[in-house]
Formats: structure tokens, C-alpha cells, sequence
């Protein structure tokens, strides 16, 4: 399997979709347009996009509170997604759910999630389903460092291990679990954890779109065909603060930067292709581009839509009741 | 129709649905018992028995022995059914809700709201509760309550065979998530339960007893207390009504407020602890909705606020008993012996 | 005495206690913040920065940064507290709860009563409740109720600065455990707070307003919107007793059923999902004990029986609001604009 | 530090101890004597009493909910136990508790536990206050095979290596959780399982008491010493059902017998002392003796002592209210 040309503009655009939409909703929430709790995955690209772009609407992703770029990875509309952040009526889940709620099941993803560890044991769940109907899909739960110490996250780990469910467990290990490093929190290491429990797991530079894209490459490969789980640890940095508000003094102050300077996701990626003549600047420069208006579109929309009213409060609690 | 009991009834819904869906699965701790083993591969059925026979019939890929990782199965069901599949998921003991609950109550029950309607979770849990089983304070509990104050949950509480088939067939082809609650010192209960497949819609109460002078609305297993009393009480010339709710979540408030207007005189009877429970809930309602229909002060039985003891001696003095539930009609209709 | 912040109020009962008892920790997810980073250590205090200052103070031996694992943390604040230490653990928002709610229903709160008075275990859990934050389903909600409904804990729902502090001290020196509820919505409240040390017995209701036509009945932040509703009525000669009490394990109900039947008419607020909640508790208490001093429905003002919606507009219209609260009162009072 | 006459007869004693204690409850249960859940832990003697021997009053330990070998192993009285279990006022819980339940803080037994996985983070916490208070104890928590699936133990193993606890994690593999194999329900292995936490981890044969006892005497000491947390795996098997009453069909007939004919630990441990000449049989015989008869005597008092009353049933459920 190699990528196509198709594939790394789909690559390229996905990530700068993500990066660009996580700087709009961080200039929309400082000016106070945005309510609530907002954590971007601007710096994370490579990671969501590596995998996903294995990935079809056949298969599930559970994303975390960090949820946005997962979203976009796994091809869920960035307008809708912008409404909803917004809150409002047109919304992808309604206004309802927010930041940590976006969901779009008809594009197999299950939902960002408020609660940490809360999407493995459901992707063992959706990997289930795909074992028992014969699907063909594979089910993929992102995972920060700080909840690779929930217990829900070890259950799934031997859970899909024992069923043979063809799930993918990727640790996306940013350093930092909100304050707290990754460095005091975790015992031991990500790899040996997925090896204890004969789960085969590697680490891979989470900035590195092609070194992502090759783990989860096996992985799914794995997977689809009855290999049972993976784990892959993805290093990777966030460029904002835990949550929008936080002012980040537990972090080194040049952290960020220096990482942006020398390992950024989208940079790597421009030079990589480039260099290797696969795609010529100005196809990337376009894109860049196109995808800047489309979220500077997508921002005056959602600013302008209409409001959920009282009509909507009590629907969508149950199907039937 | 045939005797059956609580445990057969049970049984015999999951067979039927699950033959008649093929995306009906069970999961659970030796929901089948014996993986891995040299010996009997369907060796338990559940601590009970209830699902003992459906091995054989559908299999290991759709009777799924889980490790005791309860967040992690009751989530893999949740994920399961948000994803195509209609699992029944085997919470043991209600009291291992506090390893779990957070798959039950922020995913499951929230998925459809927070996902503004597109999400369809069709789980269902079965988890045993109550006391009577000199199972001390751990595996005792009632705890519907908590799942009832849960939007996006549906509770249903079987209080006899009958009933026990006719709501699981309903709690497995309803598209909401479903908490089926079993009552532990019910399993060998018997009655008439029809051997074709039967759906008791959710939130329709079961009136099981009609009378003029009080009425009792019961819960689960107290509702044969209830039926119990009330007719005890009839040969005495005090005639009651007895309400079974069927489900605590929807709760036909209808048929509650109808029938405590009738009287003006309530019970209500829940074997719960008595802090913002059933009985709290049913005697509010009536309260704020039915004040004027009321006669006398709404009487609440319920167990004492503490644990389960283990003691029998002592657990027989805490679970809610005929005797108190009969004071509790007495005083409520100013009839004593 | 100063104006403090409910925040303040909270912070200056840990750090006081800190200081007389060296068996008083915190622990939680970054209570200190920064562990094992490079750059500040004490760099959070809590999400809210209520434990922001104690690191400096007490040392990571008594302010203890852990991981992602609510089990495991408040599993050991409990285990800790059976053997010989007063700890006070985060559980950042309550809604969490289903991650860990094992080690304090099961645990913390039976252990006493299950090993035959033996044990102790003077456990304080503080988490943060409650809608206003635009903070959706999984973060907003109430859930005290269910804290209540179990026998042996104590749950505690302070209602303005003064009361966090006294609340406080009193949840570390009380040796039964403890949930202590702040609301998120409430950290930058003003009110006089002393700088001396003070603990607020619990089960003992605070009678904030006191009127002739309307008792009303509420709880945590509810409070402050009951007594300005009282206010703005008052001007109107509508004039209502507000009772405030405090703790909702254990209820001063003594209190509660006084002022109810004082007035005959009377509101229960609640912020919780309206199903089995403390308004239904409250209700029915007095609908039991007090109905005939009752000339009037009890009505209850809650939130709706669905999850807590993202959407600003939605969460308005979600939360009670005062103006519901008002139109309650002049139900039960009869009298309208 | 080595076993001394006293040790190994104090050793013999307790591991008797708990096998008659629990021939005696498994006859008066067949009997109809004792009611609720019992789960025995003849079989496993030597494992918790290998641990146990290391520890003081000032040591903690938690058990499961086959608890009666574990606190037989940490001293509890016997009779006091005997009582329990029939749900006697003057039972070690005043009869509120139950097998499932007993506990004796006094003695360092936090507590027998219906929840599978409940004790390991509790032991964190006694751990805590060991390390806080310097009082120089350790903590040990017992896990079976099913319980070692349990996230709280994960959590349990991560909190203690990042806190540096004086916490021991005895896995008691006995082959089955309830019906269900281990070979099944554990997927890699308990040692790895520990070490991807960076925790010492070893495998003992949990019928060999000197084993047990051996790879005990490291942990403790290296709890002691501000070394940190520990893992053994010890390897055991139940001679009778998962609960009394199971009919124990998923077992091969001759497992148990094989295993008392081969392995027995008490058989074990009499032969390796003997040969060693470090005991003699006539003593070993009078400690069968007086163990029978004092549990015999237990019995007795236990049937006759008077239930707890109407005015027991609300006490202990706060210290105030
Ligand atoms: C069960 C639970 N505990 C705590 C939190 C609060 N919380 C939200 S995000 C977060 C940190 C998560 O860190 P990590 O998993 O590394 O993800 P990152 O934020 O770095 O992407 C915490 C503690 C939560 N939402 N859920
Ligand atoms: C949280 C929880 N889940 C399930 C159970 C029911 N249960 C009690 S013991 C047991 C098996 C435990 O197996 P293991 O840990 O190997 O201990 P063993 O019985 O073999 O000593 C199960 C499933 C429980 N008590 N608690
Ligand atoms: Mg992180
Ligand atoms: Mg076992």
C-alpha cells in the first residue's frame, strides 16, 4: 500500500484543516464568541491524520475532550463542527453537545468525550460489532497520556486482546496530562504496557505524518484481517494551552516554539513532499488558501446562525418515551 | 400456558430474541461460564442459571464470556449498540454499578442529547438487586433509583414471571438504553407465562388489585407484598388498590395520580434506602399533583438509611416487611385492628 | 471580617486545617500542578485554583498531584483515611463520579457499618456540581442526590462563601466521610467570611429569610436565587421563610417540617434532574410528617428530565431560573400579578 | 533474615489454621448452618501465609471476597471470625458484615471485599499513610486471576510506582474467576503486567510456602527500605467451588485431587521440614490436633451465640449524625 498523490493532498488538506480550524476557534474563543470548555489539537495533525487516512466511514473512532482535530481526520463537516462549537441550532449535534460532544456516527465517529477514558471500552464495542457482523471495519480509541492511566483504558487493552477485536489503541502522548507531566504520571512506558498484555505496540514521532501513516498502516492491516489489536504511542506536543484560559506556566516557556520551529507536523510534511518532488509547493499553497477562507467562512457563518430555542430542550432524550 | 419462573421466564425472552435477531448478543462475567477451561463450556449461565442453555443454541460469538472488567464490557456493549448490535449486558450484582456507571450514565444514557438525536443506543442491562439473600451490604442494594434520576435511561423493575418476559422482550427491542432489574430472591418465583414471545410496553402501569379504601404502589418484588397484604386486608372489609409501575423510568404518572385520587389515601412501597428513592419520588408527584385528592398523609415503607447487615436476624428486621406495609395501610385509613 | 471569595472561603478552611491537623493531605489531578514538569509547580491548584498556594506551604508530601485515575486515588484517600490520615480528595467535577463511585459508596461509606462500628474513616471528597458554565452534559450535572440517598456518607452543599469555610472545616474534622459540593458557578461569590477558624455543624438547616406565606426549600446555589425571589416578593407584601439546610445527609428536618408547616405553603428547589432528587425528598418528607399543617400542592422547581445542553440559550432555559421559582411561590400562595 | 522453629511453627500453625477453618465452613454450610455468600480458600494456605509471616500489626493487607485464609494469615481470632460467618453479635462485625466482610482494623485487616478489584487502591491509601506518618508498615493488597483484569488494579500499580508506596500486589492465580479460566480471561502475563509499570514482578509456585515466603521477604523489604512497590505472582488452586454450592462442572473431575495428592501445600511444607529435620512430625501432629479442636470448639459457640437484635440494626452507620 502507498500513498497516492490524491492521498497526500487529502493528507495535507485534512491537517491544515485541522490546524487552521483550531487557530480560528483560539481567536474566537479569546474574543469571548465561544462558551465553555474548548482543548485544541493544533500541533497534533500528523497523529489523527496519520491514522484516519486508513480509515473509511465503515470504521469507528472514539476521540477524547481534545476531540476537534479526530473530528476533522475522520471527515466530519468543519462547518457543522463550527456551529456547534458556536452552540447553535445547525449545529452538528444540535448545539447540544459542544466542543467535547461533536459526533457524527454516519461518518463512524463516535464522539469527542468529556469523560478521560471513556472511548476505549466503546471502541471495543464498535470493534465488536464489526467482529460480529463480519463488517470488515476496525475501530480505532484515541488516548492521551494522562488517561493511559485510567483502568478503563487497561480493561480495553485485555478486552479486545482476549476477543481478538480488531481495534487500535493510539496513545497520543503530548507530555502533559492538563498540568500534570506525563513524565511524574506514567509508569513505566506506553509500548510495554500494550506488551504486557501481548498486544503488539510501537512508538512513533506523532509529528511525523509518514512515520504515523506506516504504524497505523500495519495496524489496521492487522486488524482487518483478524490479527487482533495494536497499540500505537504517538509523541506528539499541543500548541495551546490544556484548555482555552489556561496560561500554561507549568510548561518551559520556549517549549512551543522551539517545537514549532524545528518539528512542526504541517512543515515536516511540506518539506518532506517537496523535497521528494511527490507534490510542488503551490498545490500546498493553494490548499492553504482555500481551506483559510473556508474556515473564515465557516466562523461568519456560525456567528450569525440561529440559536436552538425552547422547542428543542426536551427533544433527543429518548426515542421513545 | 404453562408454570414457569422468574428465572425460565427471563431465559426464555433472551432465546426468543435472540433468535428472532440475529444482532441480539449477551455479554457478561459466566453469562455462559467454562471459556478457557478443560471442562462443562456453558457450566453457569450467569450465578443464577438465567442464561444457562443459550450457549449451545447461539454460540460463543453471540454468548460472550468477559473478564471482570465491568467498564469495559458494559462500554464495549454501549459501543456495541451505538454501532449496530442490540447487546445484553449482564451487570451481575446492581451493586458493581460504582466500577461501571460512568459507560451506563454519561455515555449511554447521554449519547442521543449530546449528539443531537443521531445517535441510536439500544443496550440493555440486566443486574441483579434487593436483599433477602443474607448477601450482606455489597450485593444487596436496589439502586434503581439512581438509574431512574438518569435522563436518557429506561428502569425496568419485573415484579413476577409474567412480567419478567414480557419486559425484557420489550427492553430488547426498545431503542433506548434499558436497565432490567432482577430481583435476586425472585429467580424461583413461579406463574403463568405464555411460551409465545409478548412485549409489555414500558411506562403502563399494572393495576394488580382494586379496592376503595387505599391505594399501595409498589416496586418490584414488593409489589407481591402488596398483593399479599391487600388481600389479607380485604377479608377484613379494607379493600386496597396495588399500582406496579412495570418500569420506574418511564413512570406512568397516570395511572398513579388516577388511582391515588381514587382512594386519597397512599402507600407507597420501595425496598430501596429511604433517602431520594422511589417512594420519595412517587409521594412528591402525588403531592405537587394530586394535593387535593388527598385524604390523609402520604405513607412511605421503605428499608432503614444503612447498609444491607448480613445477619439474617437482622436482615430480616431491614427489608420492608408485609406487617409494616399493612400498619402503614392501617394508619393510612384510620383503620386499626 | 473581609470579603472573600467562595474560593478564598474553601482555600483558607484547607490551608487552616492543614495547619492544626499535619494528618490533613489533599490530593487529586493537579490540586498542585506542575509535577514533573520543568517550569512551575504550583501551577493549577485545581481547575479552579482553589488548592493554588497549599503546595508552597505543606509540600508534595501533603499536596499530592496524582494521575488520571479516580479509582485509584480516591480508592487510596479512603484507604488512607481508614489508617490513620484525614485526607481531602478532588474529584475535579462530581460528574466523574462513574469512574470511581465504587470506593465511596461501597467503601468509604459501608465500612463502618459492615466491619461492626470498627472502622473509621474521616474521608472528605470535594467536587465540583452544577450547570451555568456552558460546560454540557458530562460536566454540569447535580448528582448530590444519589450521594444522599446512600447510608453512611455526608453530603454537604454549601451556599455561599461563609458557608464553605464553616462547611469545610467541619467536613475535615468530622470523622464520618464526607462529599463536599461546590458549585462551579459560585467560585468568585463575594460575602464576609471571618479569618478565624469555624466549623458549621451539619444537619442543621440555616433559615436565611423568614416570612408568613411561603416556605421555600433550597439547595447549594438555589439558595441565592430563593432569597432574591424572597426579596423581590417581599416588596410586593408576599413575604417567605427560606431555609438553607446546609447538608442533605444529614437533613435538619426538624427545620424543614417547623418552617413548612408555619407558612402551610410551601416550594422545594432543586438544580438536580428532577427524578428522585432532594425535592422529591423533601416533598415527600413533609407531604408524611406535616400534611395536615399543608393548605396548599407542594410544588417543586428542577431542572428538566434531560442531560444539560451545550448551547447557551439552551442552558438559560434549562437551569431553574428565578423566574420559576417566583411563579411557584405565587402558586402556592395564590397570588398572581 | 531466616525462618526460626518459632516462625515455622507459627507458619504451619496458621496454614492449618486456615484449612480447618475452612473444612469446618464448608461442612457447616453443606449443612445448612451458614447462610450468603462463602467463598473458601482451602488450597491456597501457603500464599497468603508466605506473605503474612513478614508483616506486624502495623502492616496493612486487603483481601477479596475469599477472605477468611487471609485474615487468618494476619491474626484475626478465629472464633471472633467463626462468629461472623454465622451472623452472631459477637461476631468480629457484630454479625453485620458476613463472610464477604470481615475486617480487623486493629490487627492491619482492612477488610475482606465483595468488590472484585476494591482492595488494591485501598492499600494504595494505607501505603500513604505508612509512607506520611513514617510509621515504617507496608500495605499489601491480595488480587485474584479475574480481579487482576480490574482497572483499579492498573490504576493501583500505576499510583504506587509514581507515589513510590510501600505497596505488595500478591496475585493469587488460581486458575479461575468464578467459571472462567485464566488462561481465558488474562490476556500477556501478571509479571509483565507489573513490570510495564516498572514494579519488580516475579512468579512464585504459591503452594510452596518457602517460595512464597522468599519472594515476600524481597518485597517487604524493599517496601521498607523506601524502595517501592512489588508484584508477585503466586500460583495457587481452590479445592473447593467458586462459592459454596457450585457444582464446579467446568473443572476436569481429578483437577483438585491431583493437585491435593501432588501439591498440597500443608503436605508440602510438613515434608520439607521433616526431611530438612528442622521440625518433627510429633510436633506438626499436636498443632493438627489442638487446630481441629479449637475450631471445632468455635463451631460449637458459634451455633449457640445469640443473634444480633432490633436495636443493633441501625448502629454504626455514622460516627455522628
Ligand atoms: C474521568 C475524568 N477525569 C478527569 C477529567 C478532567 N480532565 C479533562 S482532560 C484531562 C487531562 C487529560 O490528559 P491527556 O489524556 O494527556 O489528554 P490531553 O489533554 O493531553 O490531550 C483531565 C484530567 C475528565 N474529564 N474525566
Ligand atoms: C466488581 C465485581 N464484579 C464481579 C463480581 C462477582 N465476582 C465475585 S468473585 C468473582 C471471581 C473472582 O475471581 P478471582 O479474582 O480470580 O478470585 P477467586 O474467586 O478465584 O479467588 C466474581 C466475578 C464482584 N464481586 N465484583
Ligand atoms: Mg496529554
Ligand atoms: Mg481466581
Amino acid at each position: 500500500m502507498q500513498l497516492s498523490r490524491e492521498d497526500l493532498l487529502k493528507a495535507y488538506r485534512r491537517m491544515v484543516m485541522i490546524r487552521e480550524f483550531e487557530e480560528a476557534v483560539h481567536e474566537e474563543f479569546s474574543a469571548g464568541s465561544i462558551p465553555g470548555f474548548v482543548h485544541l489539537y493544533a500541533g497534533e495533525e500528523a497523529s489523527g491524520v496519520g491514522v484516519c487516512m486508513h480509515l473509511n466511514d465503515n470504521d469507528y473512532i472514539a476521540s477524547t475532550h481534545r476531540g476537534h482535530g479526530h473530528c476533522l481526520a475522520k471527515d466530519c463537516d468543519e462547518h457543522a463542527m463550527m456551529l456547534e462549537i458556536f452552540g447553535k441550532k445547525e449545529g452538528l449535534c444540535g448545539g447540544k453537545g459542544g466542543s467535547m460532544h461533536i459526533a457524527d456516527l454516519s461518518k463512524g465517529m463516535m464522539g469527542a468525550n468529556g469523560i478521560v477514558g471513556g472511548g476505549p471500552p466503546l471502541i471495543c464495542g464498535a470493534a465488536l460489532t464489526a467482529k460480529t457482523l463480519k463488517t470488515g471495519g476496525v475501530a480505532v480509541a484515541f488516548v492521551g497520556d494522562g488517561a493511559s492511566n485510567q483502568g478503563t483504558v487497561f480493561e480495553s487493552y485485555n478486552l479486545a486482546k482476549i476477543l481478538n477485536l480488531p481495534a487500535i489503541f493510539v496513545v497520543e502522548d503530548n507530555g502533559y496530562a492538563e498540568a500534570t507531566s506525563s513524565r511524574y504520571s506514567v509508569a513505566g512506558s506506553q509500548v510495554n504496557r500494550g506488551k504486557a498484555f501481548d498486544i503488539p505496540a510501537v512508538e512513533v514521532d506523532g509529528s511525523d505524518f509518514f512515520a504515523v501513516w506506516e504504524a497505523a498502516r500495519e495496524a489496521v492491516e492487522r486488524a482487518r484481517n483478524g490479527g487482533g489489536p495494536s497499540l500505537i504511542h504517538s509523541r506528539v506536543l499541543r500548541y495551546y494551552g490544556h484548555f482555552e484560559g489556561d496560561a500554561m506556566t507549568y510548561r518551559p516557556a520556549d517549549e512551543v516554539a522551539n517545537y514549532r520551529a524545528q518539528k512542526d507536523p504541517l512543515m515536516q510534511f511540506r518539506r518532506r513532499v517537496t523535497e521528494a518532488g511527490l507534490l510542488d509547493g503551490s498545490a500546498l499553497d493553494e490548499i492553504d488558501r482555500s481551506v483559510k477562507d473556508r474556515i473564515a467562512q465557516c466562523v461568519v457563518q456560525a456567528k450569525s446562525a440561529p440559536e436552538p430555542t425552547e422547542a428543542d430542550l426536551l427533544t433527543d432524550v429518548y426515542i421513545s418515551y | 400456558m404453562a408454570k414457569k419462573s422468574y428465572r425460565q421466564a427471563i431465559s426464555e425472552a433472551l432465546r426468543q430474541e435472540m433468535e428472532r435477531d440475529h444482532r441480539v448478543i449477551v455479554l457478561g462475567e459466566d453469562i455462559a461460564g467454562g471459556a478457557g477451561g478443560d471442562a462443562e463450556q456453558d457450566a453457569w449461565g450467569g450465578p443464577m442459571g438465567v442464561t444457562k442453555g443459550l450457549l449451545p443454541l447461539f454460540g460463543r460469538e453471540r454468548v460472550i464470556d468477559t473478564p471482570i472488567t465491568e467498564s469495559g464490557f458494559i462500554g464495549a456493549a454501549v459501543g456495541a449498540a451505538a454501532t449496530g448490535l442490540r447487546p445484553v449486558a449482564d451487570l451481575m450484582f446492581v451493586d458493581f454499578m460504582g466500577v461501571c456507571f460512568d459507560q451506563i450514565f454519561n455515555q449511554a444514557a447521554k449519547f442521543k442529547y449530546m449528539f443531537g438525536g443521531k445517535a441510536t443506543t439500544p443496550v440493555v442491562i440486566r443486574t441483579m438487586y434487593g436483599a433477602g439473600f443474607r448477601a450482606a451490604s455489597q450485593h444487596s442494594q436496589c439502586l434503581y433509583n439512581i438509574f431512574t434520576h438518569i435522563p436518557g435511561l429506561k428502569v425496568a423493575l419485573p415484579s413476577n414471571p409474567y412480567e419478567a418476559k414480557g419486559l425484557m422482550i420489550q427492553a430488547i427491542r426498545d431503542d433506548d438504553p434499558v436497565i432490567f432489574f432482577e430481583h435476586k430472591a425472585m429467580y424461583d418465583m413461579e406463574g403463568e407465562v405464555p411460551d409465545e414471545s409478548y412485549a409489555i410496553p414500558f411506562g403502563q402501569a399494572n393495576v394488580t388489585r382494586e379496592g376503595d379504601d387505599a391505594t399501595i404502589i409498589a416496586f418490584g418484588r414488593m409489589v407481591n407484598f402488596a398483593n399479599t397484604v391487600a388481600d389479607k386486608l380485604s377479608k377484613e372489609g379494607i379493600t386496597c388498590t396495588v399500582v406496579d409501575p412495570r418500569t420506574t423510568s418511564p413512570l406512568d404518572t397516570e395511572t398513579i395520580l388516577e388511582t391515588a385520587a381514587e382512594t386519597g389515601r397512599v402507600v407507597v412501597v420501595d425496598e430501596a434506602h429511604p433517602r431520594c428513592n422511589m417512594a420519595t419520588d412517587v409521594s412528591a408527584l402525588i403531592c405537587q399533583e394530586a394535593f387535593d385528592k388527598l385524604k390523609a398523609p402520604i405513607k412511605m415503607v421503605t428499608a432503614p438509611h444503612a447498609p444491607v447487615p448480613f445477619s439474617a436476624a437482622l436482615e430480616d428486621l431491614y427489608i420492608p416487611s408485609m406487617d409494616k406495609i399493612e400498619a402503614a395501610v392501617r394508619s393510612v385509613t384510620g383503620k386499626s385492628h
